[in-house]
């Protein structure tokens, strides 16, 4: 899942002053379930400018709906009216649904209300840890299904640095050696020697050093 | 629900509460004839027998379902309401009350002939609420769940016998899952155990599964002879305290020394045998990691006193404090100091390392305020105070909350004596926290006294006001299933969303307050309600 | 369906009238006071932002919860006169005092406190219940008056009676004693001085100061408790701990920290008893908060010129602490109730040396602090116990 | 402008409590919202509350451990103090939103909060 934070209200409240009518457009997926922009989040952000432009005299109306996916192009169908209406749009969605809002509403204004994080898990309620960079080359199957790319802080594949200690990583005490966990792990699973072998150089081109990603699956393609 | 069918009523009783004028005043102000309510009864006395005859006959007649009472002081309305309801046989979210406050007292009896406005106000303020309230609002209806007349009583200690012997007297049926291969006999009287004839009892056993809630639980049993399977209205935790599984290699693991016991195995061990040589001076060790409560002092003096009676050796007893807050133990305290036990109250930590020969206990001795060294040939160690090395495996299972301390019951005073967070679960005992012993008889008796309050019921009559999901909203998030105190919310696999228990849920909210989707709301507490109080 | 006499009103006596109460039992509970509660009625809540688990609050909810119930009779002001069980059936003759108010039918609408020329009838709200408080003393009726103005005055017919008292004769299956306690009277331990210096108060004055009052005496910054008052002590004929009295002492000491948190809190003690279910996070707490705690109880209270108490602890080494504070509570523990002898006799009761009560008849069941000290959630524990027997005897 | 207050309260404890308040001067310019929990109170609540023109917030539930919920009041003291965290960002005064834990025979405290919470508002909003 794509998880993201708020951004610090200050930030969003200085990004949609002059507007007249701003619409919050809040996303039912990643972003409900990480609770950064469900329609919960919506509300209390909606609430909390209202408050804001009560107390500092500005007129705004303010609208809010929140949609089932912000990158999917069908479910801006029931808001698109409201879209048209408001001056902006403010998007509680990750950084995805934001642009794809924008490019179907050529000419609005739409401002991210999010700082989009990572792909991770909700460990507990209210936790969400990182657990894969999206390199497009997997290595889960080498490392005992603990991602060295992701959760080492240097994304070292052979090996942690020297900066391991005590099981934790040099970067922030907080953080697990990744190399750590991923030793343990083989270990539990008796197959210490596959760490032995040589990792080559990883193909960064599968990933982000690549460009843009793009997915054709032909045989779907209409 | 259409607002022909809600009736008003004012009481007026005495004259105090509402003057003749101030009630004319309300109703003018209401205007009901413009807002569709047509039903306004006003009557005195409103909770006499009298009246409540009467009332019936009223609401019959105009076919009213639902009522709004303006009355009495918040402290008495829900009484009055529970009791109106009671008598027309209404559902309780159909019956609203709104309380007129006491608060002007002194200025009533100055206006008993005028008009106070400040009341008049509250009351209209109160009774348009109330009709938004339910007007917005559809009328719930009632589930009838039929309740599984069995127990199941987990741990065949003190606690669990009791408990299992008290069902079976109420003539429940009763399982009994003890994980030792026999019962305890420990603090039980031999004629109570000859009792338990009809309860199933499966010794050698444990609970691997339950699912569902108060009412219809389905257990899996773990038995020698293979699974069984167990529906049960309500299921009583006594487990037992959280101890170290085995306590003689756990404090020979913790201080490596086989001179460390375990309390309850020294004075049996010691008990008859004359004086043994090599063991001159034995210590009994309290309050180790934990401040611990009567039943260990009390088990502690015990030991002492066998062990000290025939002389056998020189007693030690170390502890912070000598819990001895009953009757009777005070003097068994004074018993074993005069017997020339050495007592020791320490504060802060007791430091135990190893000798060549036995152990070396090093505590603060608060009353000479110095640090000391005693060496013991053989140490006793209540169990009780040392923390159990892993959570009881049986919190997962059925989803009862533990203590700081790793014992059943949250630490709430809601919940005490015997409930628990999950609604038709008791628990009892020295599993929910160091029970002396005369009490666990009471804690037994307690628990089975609510299971059968549960179980007396053939069917459990649940107005459908539990958590409602909206399908449609819900994104499956876990959320909800994992705040919910109760384990009332579970996943609808066939549906992919979130799903609420009728019986399970307490109707508190926490759900609807967390859901990030706003796909939960408590009927009788939408925010629209809530606003509307505004 | 049987009727069950349940003799006391505190919060044993409710708590099992209200168990075979839902059981479908008739009940009828006879209290001496006017009041319905018994102690818990002047108990503080021992709350800061975090519940201690006193159990004032839920007491509350099972007299509110009583109240409500149908099948259960309560009878304030009446005095029991004789017990007649022939070990099937007890006849209780009593004479009830009237004005007697039926909590259970009155209104709340305040007519009577207000109509009553002599100011006799008080209100106590709290949680969940409201009564109507008689004080006998101050009625015409029993000044040997004629006066019915209450009566006449209530709405809802909850007041009866025109004579000074009434007889009654009521029969029942089980008798339930839940007569409960009387605290040790501090002034018979001259050394503490209590009733001669006025700053020295004892731990049930104290509850009453908290419960009605948020603010503590502006001029009070150090506040001492003495545990141990009447109890642990051979020579006063009570060599038993009271058991409650660290409870509710470290309690209201942290309730004190909580509402003034520059207020010095000492704790004399000989052994503090462990009374939560998670004590060491509660002492570790009462620590960090600043409490003092320290072992020995003092040997005599001094009253300074300045109006100071000076306290003198004597410890196990020779060693003395000398503090002088502006208030000491005394930390007076638990005794069978004054009444524990008569009642005993009335039904036959054992009492053991101290006087706390047990029963030996098939009939006849004891509960509560009338048994033995205990706290309020043990009182519950033990009551629903005995009821459960009762229960199960149908 | 009148200063009001909603005062939202559990039912189990602090409504309770607020019915056996007696005087005046704590019953003006205060509406009494009951709420089975205080862990039914969302944050939205409080802001839409606050929009509506009342000066103040006031959460009062069980103490921490008597929720008879178990964590409901626990959970209610973290979104108040998420709620202030809010306002302060926002440059509202954060004083207008309060929490507080009496039990239901602690009337007084409630009183207490009540008055102390005016006073404070008269501070911050005049």
């Amino acid at each position: 899942m794509i998880t993201a934070v708020q951004k610090p209200f200050d930030e969003i409240y200085r990004t949609i002053q002059g507007y007249k009518k701003l619409l919050i457009l809040g996303c039912g997926t990643c972003v409900t379930v990480c609770m950064a922009g469900g329609e919960k989040e919506v509300g209390v952000l909606a609430s909390t400018i209202r408050l804001a432009n009560q107390k500092n005299g500005v007129d705004m109306e303010i609208l809010e709906d929140t949609i089932e996916r912000q990158c999917d192009k069908e479910f801006f169908d029931d808001v698109k009216d409201k879209i048209q209406e408001a001056d902006a749009v403010l998007s509680t969605a990750c950084g995805v649904g934001v642009q794809y809002c924008s490019e179907l509403f050529q000419g609005k204004r739409v401002i991210p209300a999010l700082n989009t994080k990572f792909y991770g898990t909700n460990l507990d309620v209210g936790v969400w840890s990182e657990r894969c960079a999206g390199c497009g080359d997997c290595v889960l199957e080498k490392f005992g299904g603990i991602c060295p790319i992701a959760r080492c802080s240097k994304s070292l594949l052979n090996g942690p640095c020297g900066g391991s200690q005590d099981g934790k990583c040099e970067v922030d005490p907080e953080i697990d050696c990744a190399w750590q966990l991923i030793f343990d792990r083989m270990k539990e699973l008796n197959m210490l020697d596959r760490l032995e072998e040589n990792e080559p150089i990883k193909d960064w081109s599968t990933g982000r050093d690549g460009g843009p990603g793009k997915i054709v699956r032909e045989d779907m393609t209409l | 629900m259409n607002r022909e069918s809600i009736g008003v009523i004012i009481c007026s009783c005495s004259g105090r509460n509402l003057g003749k004028q101030e009630i004319d005043s309300i109703t003018q102000r209401l205007s009901f004839a413009e807002s569709g309510i047509r039903n306004m009864i006003i009557e005195t006395a409103l909770c006499g027998e009298d009246t409540l005859k009467s009332l019936r006959n009223e609401v019959e007649k105009k076919g009213i379902s639902s009522l709004i009472i303006a009355g009495c002081g918040a402290a008495r309305i829900s009484g009055v309401t529970e009791k109106i309801a009671d008598a027309l046989s209404f559902a309780p979210s159909s019956i609203l009350g709104v309380p007129l406050f006491y608060s002007e007292g002194a200025e009533s009896e100055k206006n008993k002939l005028g008009i106070n406005e400040a009341r008049v106000d509250k009351a209209v303020r109160g009774i348009s609420r109330g009709m938004n309230v339910l007007t917005s609002q559809e009328p719930l209806e009632i589930e009838e769940i039929p309740v599984v007349q069995r127990a199941l009583v987990i741990g065949g200690g003190a606690a669990g016998i009791y408990t299992a012997d008290a069902l079976n007297r109420f003539g429940h049926e009763t399982v009994l899952v003890e994980k030792k291969d026999s019962l305890s006999d420990y603090g039980i009287d031999e004629k109570k155990l000859k009792d338990l004839e009809g309860v199933i009892i499966h010794t050698g056993s444990s609970l691997v599964s339950l699912e569902g809630s108060k009412g219809n639980f389905s257990a899996c049993v773990k038995t020698p002879g293979g699974l069984e399977e167990y529906q049960a209205g309500a299921v009583v935790i006594a487990s037992g305290a959280p101890v170290p599984a085995d306590p003689k290699k756990y404090l020979q693991n913790r201080f490596g020394s086989s001179s460390a016991v375990p309390l309850f195995s020294l004075a049996t061990a010691y008990s008859g045998l004359p004086r043994i040589p090599s063991l001159r001076r034995i210590g009994i060790l309290l309050d180790l990691d934990r401040d611990e409560g009567r039943a260990s002092t009390q088990m502690a003096l015990h030991a002492a006193q066998e062990i000290q009676k025939p002389n056998a050796a020189e007693v030690f007893l170390f502890l912070r404090d000598a819990r001895v807050g009953s009757l009777h133990l005070e003097e068994l305290y004074d018993a074993v100091r005069d017997m020339g036990v050495t007592i020791v109250k320490y504060s802060g930590e007791a430091k135990i390392s190893s000798l060549e020969t036995g152990l070396q206990v090093t505590v603060q001795d608060d009353g000479l305020g110095v640090l000391t060294d005693y060496t013991c040939d053989l140490l006793g160690i209540s169990p009780f105070g040392c923390a159990a090395e892993e959570d009881d495996p049986l919190s997962e299972i059925t989803g009862v909350h533990l203590d700081d301390y790793g014992q059943f019951q949250d630490n709430n005073i809601q919940l005490m004596p015997v409930e628990t967070n999950i609604p038709g679960i008791f628990t009892a005992g020295g599993g929910r926290g160091e029970v002396y012993s005369p009490k666990v008889k009471q804690e037994a008796l307690a628990a089975a006294g609510e299971v059968h309050f549960l179980l007396k019921n053939k069917t459990l009559h649940l107005e459908r006001s539990e958590a409602q999901v909206d399908p449609d909203k819900c994104i499956l998030c876990l959320t909800c299933i994992r705040c919910c105190p109760h384990g009332a919310m579970h996943v609808n696999r066939e549906d992919g969303v979130a799903e609420c228990s009728t019986a399970a849920c307490q109707r508190c909210g926490i759900c609807a307050g967390e859901c990030p989707a706003k796909a939960i709301s408590l009927p009788v507490w939408t925010d629209e309600i809530v606003l509307n109080q505004l | 369906m049987n009727t069950i006499l349940i003799i006391g009103s505190g919060i044993s006596g409710l708590s099992a009238a209200d168990f075979l109460g839902s059981l479908g039992n008739n009940v009828v509970i006879l209290e001496k006071e006017g009041s319905i509660g018994g102690k818990i009625l002047s108990y503080c809540c021992k709350a800061t932002d975090s519940c201690s688990r006193c159990g004032v609050c839920t007491a509350h909810e099972k007299l509110a919860d009583t109240l409500k119930k149908k099948n259960v009779r309560i009878i304030t002001g009446t005095d029991i006169k004789s017990v007649t069980n022939t070990g099937e059936k007890i006849t209780i003759k009593a004479e009830r005092k009237n004005p007697y108010i039926d909590q259970q039918k009155c209104l709340d609408c305040g007519a009577c406190a207000e109509a009553c020329p002599e100011n006799c009838i008080s209100v106590y709200r709290r949680g969940d219940a409201v009564q109507y408080i008689v004080d006998y003393s101050k009625c015409r009726l029993h000044k040997g008056q004629e006066c019915d103005v209450c009566m006449k005055t209530c709405p809802a017919d909850a007041i009866e009676g025109k004579a000074a008292v009434k007889p009654l004769t009521l029969t029942g299956s089980d008798a339930f004693i839940a007569t409960g306690h009387t605290v040790f009277d501090a002034a018979k331990k001259p050394r503490y001085g209590y009733g001669r210096m006025p700053n020295v108060i004892t731990g049930l004055e104290l509850e009453e100061m908290l419960s009605r009052e948020l603010d503590f005496p502006e001029d009070v910054s150090d506040v001492a408790f003495i545990q141990c008052v009447g109890s642990r002590d051979p020579v006063l004929g009570r060599n038993y701990c009271s058991s409650v009295c660290c409870a509710y002492a470290l309690r209201m000491a942290r309730v004190l920290k909580y509402r003034k948190p520059d207020i010095k809190v000492t704790v004399y003690y000989i052994d503090l008893q462990a009374f939560d279910k998670t004590f060491t996070r509660f002492k570790e707490e009462l620590l960090s908060l600043g409490v003092q705690l320290i072992r020995g109880v003092p040997f005599r209270v001094d009253e300074l010129e300045s109006g100071k108490l000076r306290c003198m602890v004597e410890h196990g080494n020779g060693d003395e602490t000398i503090a002088e504070h502006d208030k000491v509570v005394l930390s007076v523990g638990m005794g069978p109730d004054l009444s524990s002898g008569e009642v005993a006799e009335l039904f036959g009761l054992k009492q053991d040396e101290y006087g706390f009560l047990s029963s030996e008849k098939s009939n006849v069941y004891v509960s509560g602090t009338c048994e033995n000290p205990q706290s309020i959630t043990e009182s519950i524990a033990s009551a629903e116990a005995a009821a459960v027997k009762i229960g199960e005897k149908e | 402008m009148e200063k009001k207050i909603a005062l939202y309260c559990c039912e189990n404890s602090a409504y309770k409590a607020a019915a056996c308040l007696t005087g005046p001067e704590l019953q003006k310019g205060i509406e009494i919202i009951k709420l089975p929990c205080t862990g039914k109170m969302e944050i939205n609540l409080i802001l839409k509350t606050l929009e509506q023109g009342y000066a103040g917030v006031l959460v009062a539930g069980c103490p921490i451990d008597n929720c008879k919920y178990i964590r409901g009041s626990s959970r209610a003291e973290k979104r108040i103090e998420k709620t202030r965290e809010l306002l302060k960002a926002a440059g509202i005064p954060e004083q207008r939103v309060r929490m507080e834990f009496l039990s239901s025979v602690d009337s007084h405290k409630l009183a207490g909060a009540i008055k102390e919470m005016k006073q404070e508002l008269e501070g911050v909003m005049s």
